[in-house]
């Protein structure tokens, strides 16, 4: 038997997939450019951070936007899970795979991301061994790191499923028994995701002497904690949606129901909504109260175009309320084109949001005598950010190939 | 907050007067020598130099011949409240000694830059390159302050090493380490600054010169309704510099 | 088929064992093995004994001083110790030998001797002799007095410290036990 | 038994369990962490004792004293010396580079002879043969272009000098220079200094006098003595220039005027004084009135330079009204002023008796040289270097044939660096004994490196704008680094085997003489007293002469307060007649802050970082002019620009102040440096060579200060 053949029986049961040359051929281009991540990963940890075009003002830049915005779009795993496995919403069983395979990417991808952004990596560990309890960020370290655990666990069950896997005794029943305790796991991804997905919220919102991101709170909690936790389920079921769709466009074949997806972005839908709501509220407590307090007005928030007020109008109004009207209007919804373009700005919102917190917090110059800076990313971070990227898509590829990731695909292609 | 508002016994605090400052940077290059900062070729890019003290220069916004112009030097401001104090991860940072210098230990810090975040005063420096001296210039580091590589936080301390220095002499001479008379323990910026526009002691100990200058009415402080309660005073006569000290609406009053 | 079939026949018992196997190994490797790896030991360029100077009537203090400044300056100088020994014996004790080696090596050309510091702090630690005047030395440090011969350096390959260097938790738990404050800046710099 | 797969994964199992249970991945992760704090290529703090130690700084031109601090006997940092009078702890950016300028990478570290354009090391001894050979062949042909003429080091390059029959002995442009000449036109005798502890009412003429002019630590000294933390200030300051420069900054007025009009803003403060009855018993009073009178009103002065006329008469009063007014003439950038400008100022301090007052100018004995046949000080600053130079590249002044250029960059530092350049070539035979590679070193034929401050005995002797005498010992607080050597003992040396004998084998022979010879002058030993205090009435400390070597050792300074009585001294009416002020279209104003090093210096490495973007970014230059201005010439924030004059062009980048007066464009000196090293090289343009080196009406000496630009 060719080895050609043989690669055929790794497939999951009953599909087709596209020949292995054309296959090789795809991860090579995702293996080019995760190559020159890697390099510029070298350089950065032999040189140090400084090969990056972050600096004194802008310490946090595309990583840190870049991390929030896939752990926020990634959220589909941990909601998906809830509402499957918790509230058990059954019909989610046929799009919680892709889910949860979506969440560890983008979770792991974060991880490797964080591991080039801190100074000192090999001190990476510290976070656990002398954690301060105070720190926002050390909710969110050990948070991101259990739930990582648990989207392994997660995903575990998934590979063991793979057919050839499968025969062996031992990973057959491994797997089964996993499904049989998926409840607990989704539960306390839940919980965990929940928290962490707060805590980067909060990260910005504790920030008391940084106008633009400080916000009051709950107990301990920022508003953005909520905010941030609203924001990320309202996105990550739109961006599964999203990565569905764009699997099917490549391959050609149709992966799960429209059903299934229609009702993922009524989901996420509904939760932008409310995010919205909140989200208004907190703007407007942030323009009568917050800034005033600082002796700052709304408008001193904004600078030339890059900082300009379109952005904010761009993620308040443009991604925020036509999203909820296409995806909330089920005539609307019903139309392919509403409901994708719909999950795009959904998801492109959150990405804004990200981004401002992260950035224009910081480029706003709080001392009078200050001046707005600017920044730009330079080749090392997008090499980087493009080798998570790429690395995100082999891990889907291989997935895709080789486990039985979409129930429906057998019975949607025949 | 774990820092919110402590209160130590002695507070050590930093009066600076803004109509006294030439601007020669003076202060700034004694800050980098004390403190073991490698000269940097292109410091030009402000953006990546380590410049614990900073100078900035400011401006009333009027025209020719009306413009006027002030100095103003920005060391860390010890705050009483410090932001930057409970984001850090990993404790690397804290307002835990008497005296309220806000630590930094290198050792310690990942460099994640969570404090470069929470300081509205731009205090905090990263290293983000390992320092280079040119050959031979490294024979004049001093034992004052450690080395740092590059990955981590770093800032200005009120040169904490001066204040050990001043209780270890003030033990072996048998005066007591914890009351120290005025002028003991001085800062390399204040040491050295030619027109004298800075004042160093205990805030809170009225037989030192700073107890009377930060409870001066030319006193204020930087974005003190920030509620980080610096410990750091500026003095200035002019008021359009004392409206840049903080954020004011058009219709406040500084 | 049969493989496994083999596999089961002796296997568990077997698998059992060479865990076992790789376990103990581990253990053997890891705290004997590893030790000797990670630690590298060197002598002192002079067999100082600190013993022979004790009995002289000499206390630490009378070489490990303090400056005015309060500063503690640690091991003394090849001037300082010229003054006792400025020349050769000319001796052909062990002793001698060694005070001969000092004298030529070092004394004569005025070179500073590498001693070996057991006990030197990190650069980031100003540890203050002066606030620890109140204790016997040998609280913390090995009782030389005693010695004839320095007992060897262990110097750690991967982190460049002596193995004797005082770790943060010891300074902690006696600051602790004396209500001393840990703050970071007690003791860092 | 072959060991199986499921055996083998047994095996690795056992042993990754089993490692859990060992130091090794715990120790592992820590010592990994704990060698991040200990890297190899990260430099280590030194221990060994710190201790402190004195002298004074050669390379700052404000001749602070210095307190040096030692890391087991090795400089690590150098303080102002709190004991000092010149510091009183306070240091400039440049005193305080002593140390790590040790190890600058540009440091000559050989002697070096230029054969076939390149430099190639040499001993000393070939150095000297080759270097009496060529004295020798020059014959009284030898010149000597000295950065430091004070001191003296200085006086025995000048008796070396002498001795060959030469009075080719130049000093590099300052303050100091126009002063001397300019107190000599108006028949003063002595140097002339500036009072301002005991002064109450300041206007400062241009006079950089917080940064590059004088001693400018004193200077700020003073000011902080009479601006105390928190209490009212008791002394007023005004500042004319066309910048409001760091000087300007602190001072309670800035009144903008154009370099070249300072000296027509002066007359026209006379008019004032005069109206209100000012006099003075110098011999053409009647001649200085009635030019004032006739060529000096407020609305003629007003229409020159811009000033409102009730400004002009404000200043007026405030000095006529003040106790102890003091007025300081000089140039906004340490340089290019003309003799006729500082007389203009002077007049002031005539004009109000304020000549050889507490809080007034003074003029100062020189100190005795301890080198016979060398000039004073003053005879040497007075020589105008830039149109001797000029004269020699014209070929209208023979080169000469030896050239020593000590302590001194002329090749960067002077205007019109073009025609500098072209006479220096001239000469056959130049000798640099630069510490530094310098622009200067490059292009000479030998270098004799001269060691550095710490490394050196050396003296700092009564800086220029110092209201009393004094001399700080310099000596060596290190061995010489490099193979370097003090040039004055080279010289001394170099000296007695050409059978021209100077006097002493040694400088710190000489220093001792010198030491001695004071001790029976009419000084005293800063300590408890300060000069200034003495002048203001205060009683004279009685001091030990016999110990005085020993308190120059201790880092104390000698001082002296004594004032040369004048005898005919006037207001050089003539020459002030006979001056022109220039108009210009467009005008530079220097400013060179002392971060910026000095031409000798270079850019000290760890100044760097003082520098602000707006003086240099990304490698260019930045130029600062008002709104006003840059509207004219169709500028805004970060436009690039070309200013040319008539040396060349400078290319920039326009910087919007409004701290710039109109029609005036700030330049920042100090960069541009060709030679040196990566800390000086490719910083910015170098915008003396694009001053124009004009001739003053009526003293004929060269000025540059103001001088007219073009933007294209």
């Amino acid at each position: 038997m060719s080895f050609i053949e043989a690669e055929k029986n790794w497939y999951p049961e009953g599909v087709t997939r596209c020949g292995l040359g054309k296959f090789l051929g795809w991860l090579t281009i995702l293996a080019a450019v995760l190559a020159f991540g890697v390099v510029a990963a070298l350089f950065i940890f032999i040189f140090g951070i400084g090969v990056t075009g972050m600096d004194n003002y802008f310490g946090f830049g595309l990583w840190i936007t870049f991390d929030l915005a896939v752990i926020a779009l990634g959220a589909g795993a941990f909601f998906t899970g809830l509402l499957r496995y918790i509230i058990r919403i059954d019909e989610l069983k046929d799009i919680i795979n892709l889910a949860v395979i979506i969440g560890f990417i983008c979770y792991s991808g974060a991880m490797l991301i964080l591991t080039m952004d801190i100074g000192q990596p090999v001190r990476a560990w510290f976070g656990y061994w002398h954690p301060n309890v105070h720190s926002m960020l050390t909710e969110v370290i050990f948070c991101i790191t259990c739930y990582l655990t648990v989207l392994i666990i997660e995903v575990v069950p998934l590979v063991f499923e793979q057919k050839q896997l499968n025969k062996i005794p031992l990973l057959h029943h491994i797997a089964h028994n996993f499904h049989v305790v998926m409840p607990l796991f989704a539960g306390l991804g839940a919980f965990l995701s929940t928290f962490h997905q707060g805590s980067l919220g909060g990260m910005y919102g504790v920030l008391f002497a940084r106008p633009y991101a400080f916000r009051e709170g709950f107990f301990i909690w920022p508003w953005t904690f909520f905010l941030f936790v609203l924001s990320a389920i309202a996105s990550g079921p739109c961006m599964t949606v999203l990565v569905c769709a764009l699997m099917e466009k490549m391959t050609g074949r149709q992966l799960t129901t429209y059903r299934v997806k229609s009702l993922m972005t009524k989901i996420g839908g509904t939760m932008l909504l409310i995010y919205g709501v909140f989200k208004y509220l907190d703007t407007w407590a942030w323009i009568t109260d917050i800034l005033p307090r600082a002796g700052l007005t709304f408008d001193q928030m904004f600078y030339g175009l890059i900082y300009g007020k379109w952005l904010m109008f761009l993620e308040l109004v443009v991604c925020i309320v036509i999203p909820v009207i296409f995806l909330l209007v089920p005539a609307l919804r019903r139309r392919p084109a509403f409901m994708y373009w719909a999950c795009i700005l959904n998801c492109l919102g959150i990405i804004i949001n990200r981004y401002v917190f992260t950035v224009q917090t910081i480029a706003f110059p709080v001392m009078p005598f200050d001046s707005w800076m600017t920044y730009a990313p330079n080749w090392a971070e997008w090499a980087t950010t493009c080798m998570i990227l790429a690395y995100g898509g082999i891990v889907m590829s291989l997935a895709y190939r080789y486990l039985p990731l979409f129930p429906q695909e057998v019975r949607l292609n025949k | 907050m774990s820092a919110a508002h402590q209160e130590f016994a002695t507070k050590w605090g930093l009066v600076i007067d803004i109509d006294k400052c030439t601007g020669c940077g003076a202060c700034m290059v004694a800050c980098q020598t004390e403190n073991n900062i490698a000269p940097e070729k292109d410091a030009s890019n402000k953006l990546r130099t380590l410049t614990w003290m900073n100078v900035y220069e400011l401006k009333n916004g009027k025209e020719f011949p009306q413009a006027e112009v002030a100095f103003l030097p920005r060391p860390c401001m010890q705050c009483g409240n410090p932001s930057c104090v409970p984001v850090c991860p990993v404790v690397a940072t804290d307002k835990n000694e008497d005296g309220g210098i806000v630590s930094q230990i290198y050792p310690r810090c990942i460099g994640c830059r969570y404090c470069m975040a929470a300081c509205p005063y731009h205090s905090r420096y990263f290293g983000w390159f390992d320092p280079v001296w040119p050959e031979g210039m490294e024979k004049t580091i001093t034992p004052f302050t450690s080395t740092r590589p590059r990955g981590v936080v770093e800032k200005c301390h009120f040169c904490h090493h001066r204040w050990n220095q001043a209780k270890d002499a003030a033990r072996i001479a048998g005066t007591d380490p914890n009351n120290l008379p005025d002028g003991a323990y001085t800062p390399a910026c204040v040491e050295v600054c030619p027109t004298g526009a800075m004042a160093f002691g205990d805030l809170k100990n009225p037989k030192h010169k700073v107890y009377e200058l930060s409870r001066s009415k030319y006193a204020f402080r930087l974005l003190e309704r920030l509620n980080t309660d610096p410990q750091v005073y500026y003095m200035t006569k002019r008021d359009w510099v004392r409206r840049q000290g903080d954020n004011y609406l058009p219709n406040e009053k500084a | 088929m049969e493989e496994r079939q083999s596999n089961k026949a002796g296997g568990v018992g077997g698998v059992v064992l060479l865990f076992l196997v790789g376990f103990v190994g581990a253990l053997v490797v890891g705290w004997w093995v590893f030790p000797q790896v990670l630690f590298s030991q060197k002598t002192q360029p002079i067999r100082f004994s600190h013993k022979v100077h004790a009995e002289q009537g000499l206390d630490c203090e009378s070489c490990h001083t303090f400056a005015k400044t309060g500063q503690f300056l640690g091991l003394p100088s090849t001037a300082s110790c010229a003054e006792c020994h400025p020349d050769e014996t000319g001796g052909t004790t062990d002793d001698e030998k060694e005070i001969d080696k000092f004298v030529t090596q070092y004394a004569k050309p005025g070179i500073e001797v590498p001693w070996l510091v057991y006990q030197y702090q990190p650069d980031n630690v100003f540890f203050s002799h002066a606030a620890h005047t109140g204790f016997e030395c040998t609280t913390c440090h090995p009782d030389v007095a005693n010695m004839d011969s320095p007992p060897p350096y262990h110097e750690n390959r991967l982190s460049g410290y002596s193995k004797q260097t005082m770790k943060m938790w010891e300074c902690e738990r006696c600051h602790a036990s004396m209500g001393t404050s840990n703050a970071c800046y007690v003791c860092h710099k | 038994m072959g060991l199986d797969r499921r055996a083998f994964i047994g095996l690795v199992a056992g042993g990754a369990v089993g490692t859990l249970f060992t130091p090794i991945p715990w120790k592992l992760a820590d010592d990994a962490a704990i060698w991040t704090q200990n890297w190899p290529w990260i430099p280590r703090v030194p221990r060994g004792e710190v201790t402190f130690a004195t002298t004074a700084s050669k390379l700052c031109p404000s001749g602070t004293g210095l307190k040096v601090a030692l890391a087991g006997g090795k400089p690590i940092m150098a303080y102002g010396n709190p004991e000092h009078p010149l510091s009183q702890g306070g240091v400039s950016p440049i005193g305080a580079s002593e140390v790590y300028m040790l190890y600058s990478p540009s440091r000559v570290r050989t002697p070096m002879r230029k054969t076939g354009g390149k430099f190639e090391p040499i001993t000393w001894e070939q150095a000297q043969t080759e270097l009496m050979a060529k004295c020798k062949a020059a014959g009284n042909k030898v010149a000597c272009i000295s950065g430091d003429v004070g001191g003296t080091a200085g006086e025995a390059l000048s008796a070396f000098l002498a001795k060959v029959g030469s009075a080719a002995m130049y000093a590099m442009p300052g303050e100091a220079g126009p002063a001397a000449a300019g107190f000599k036109l108006m028949g003063g005798q002595g140097r002339v200094g500036f009072d301002i502890d005991n002064a109450d009412c300041v206007l400062i003429l241009g006079a950089d006098i917080f940064e590059g002019s004088g001693v400018s630590v004193r200077n700020r000294k003073a000011f902080c003595a009479s601006h105390p933390l928190g209490k009212e200030q008791s002394a007023k300051f005004a500042y004319a220039g066309p910048v409001r420069n760091h000087t300007g900054a602190v001072c309670d007025a800035w009144i903008p005027v154009a370099s070249a009009h300072l000296g027509a803003f002066a007359l026209g403060i006379a008019w004032h004084l005069l109206k209100a009855g000012a006099t003075s018993d110098a011999a053409d009073m009647a001649d200085f009135k009635k030019l004032v009178e006739s060529g000096y009103s407020p609305d003629k002065v007003s229409k020159l330079t811009g000033v409102d006329p009730e400004v002009l008469a404000g200043i007026a009063k405030n000095l006529a009204a003040a106790k102890a007014p003091l007025v300081i003439p000089g140039s906004e950038m340490g340089q290019g002023m003309g003799p006729g400008s500082f007389i203009a100022g002077m007049s002031l301090n005539l004009l109000m008796g304020r000549l050889n007052k507490p809080g007034g100018a003074v003029a100062l004995p020189e100190l005795p040289a301890v080198f016979p046949g060398a000039e004073t000080p003053s005879e040497i600053l007075a020589r105008d270097i830039v149109g001797y130079l000029k004269n020699v590249g014209e070929d209208k002044t023979a080169a000469p044939e030896v050239l020593f250029v000590y302590a001194a960059n002329p090749a960067y530092g002077l205007p019109e660096a073009a025609a500098m350049a072209k006479a220096l070539e001239k000469v056959p035979f130049k000798v640099s004994f630069a510490s530094f590679m310098d622009e200067t070193a490059a292009m000479c034929d030998l270098i004799l490196p001269n060691s550095l401050t710490l490394e050196r005995y050396d003296d700092v002797a009564t800086p220029y704008g110092s209201a009393f005498c004094s001399l700080t010992l310099v000596k060596p607080l290190i061995a010489p680094i490099f193979d370097t050597k003090t040039t004055a003992d080279f010289i001394l040396d170099t000296a007695k085997k050409m059978n021209l004998a100077l006097g002493h084998d040694s400088l710190e022979k000489a220093l001792k003489e010198k030491a001695a010879v004071l001790a029976k002058s009419d000084g005293f030993v800063a300590k408890d007293v300060m000069p200034w205090q003495v002048m203001a009435g205060k009683d004279k400390p009685a001091y030990d002469p016999a110990g005085l070597w020993k308190d120059l050792q201790a880092g104390l300074a000698w001082v002296k307060v004594g004032q040369v009585a004048q005898t005919g001294l006037s207001f050089a009416a003539k020459v002030l007649a006979a001056l022109k002020p220039a108009q210009a279209e467009l005008s530079l104003a220097g400013m060179a802050p002392q971060r910026a090093g000095t031409p000798a210096t270079g850019l000290p490495a760890q100044c760097l970082t003082a520098i602000p973007d707006t003086d240099l970014k990304d490698g260019a230059s930045i130029v600062r002019l008002n709104a006003a201005t840059a509207k004219k010439y169709g500028l805004s924030q970060g436009s690039s620009l070309t200013l040319s004059g008539a040396g060349g062009a400078c290319p920039a980048k326009a910087h919007i102040s409004e701290n710039v007066m109109t029609g005036v464009v700030a330049v920042p000196m100090g960069f541009g440096h060709t030679a040196f090293d990566a800390f000086s090289k490719g910083k910015g343009d170098n915008f003396l060579k694009i001053m124009t080196a004009s001739v003053e009406d009526g003293t004929g000496v060269t000025v540059w200060a103001g001088s007219e630009v073009k933007i294209a």
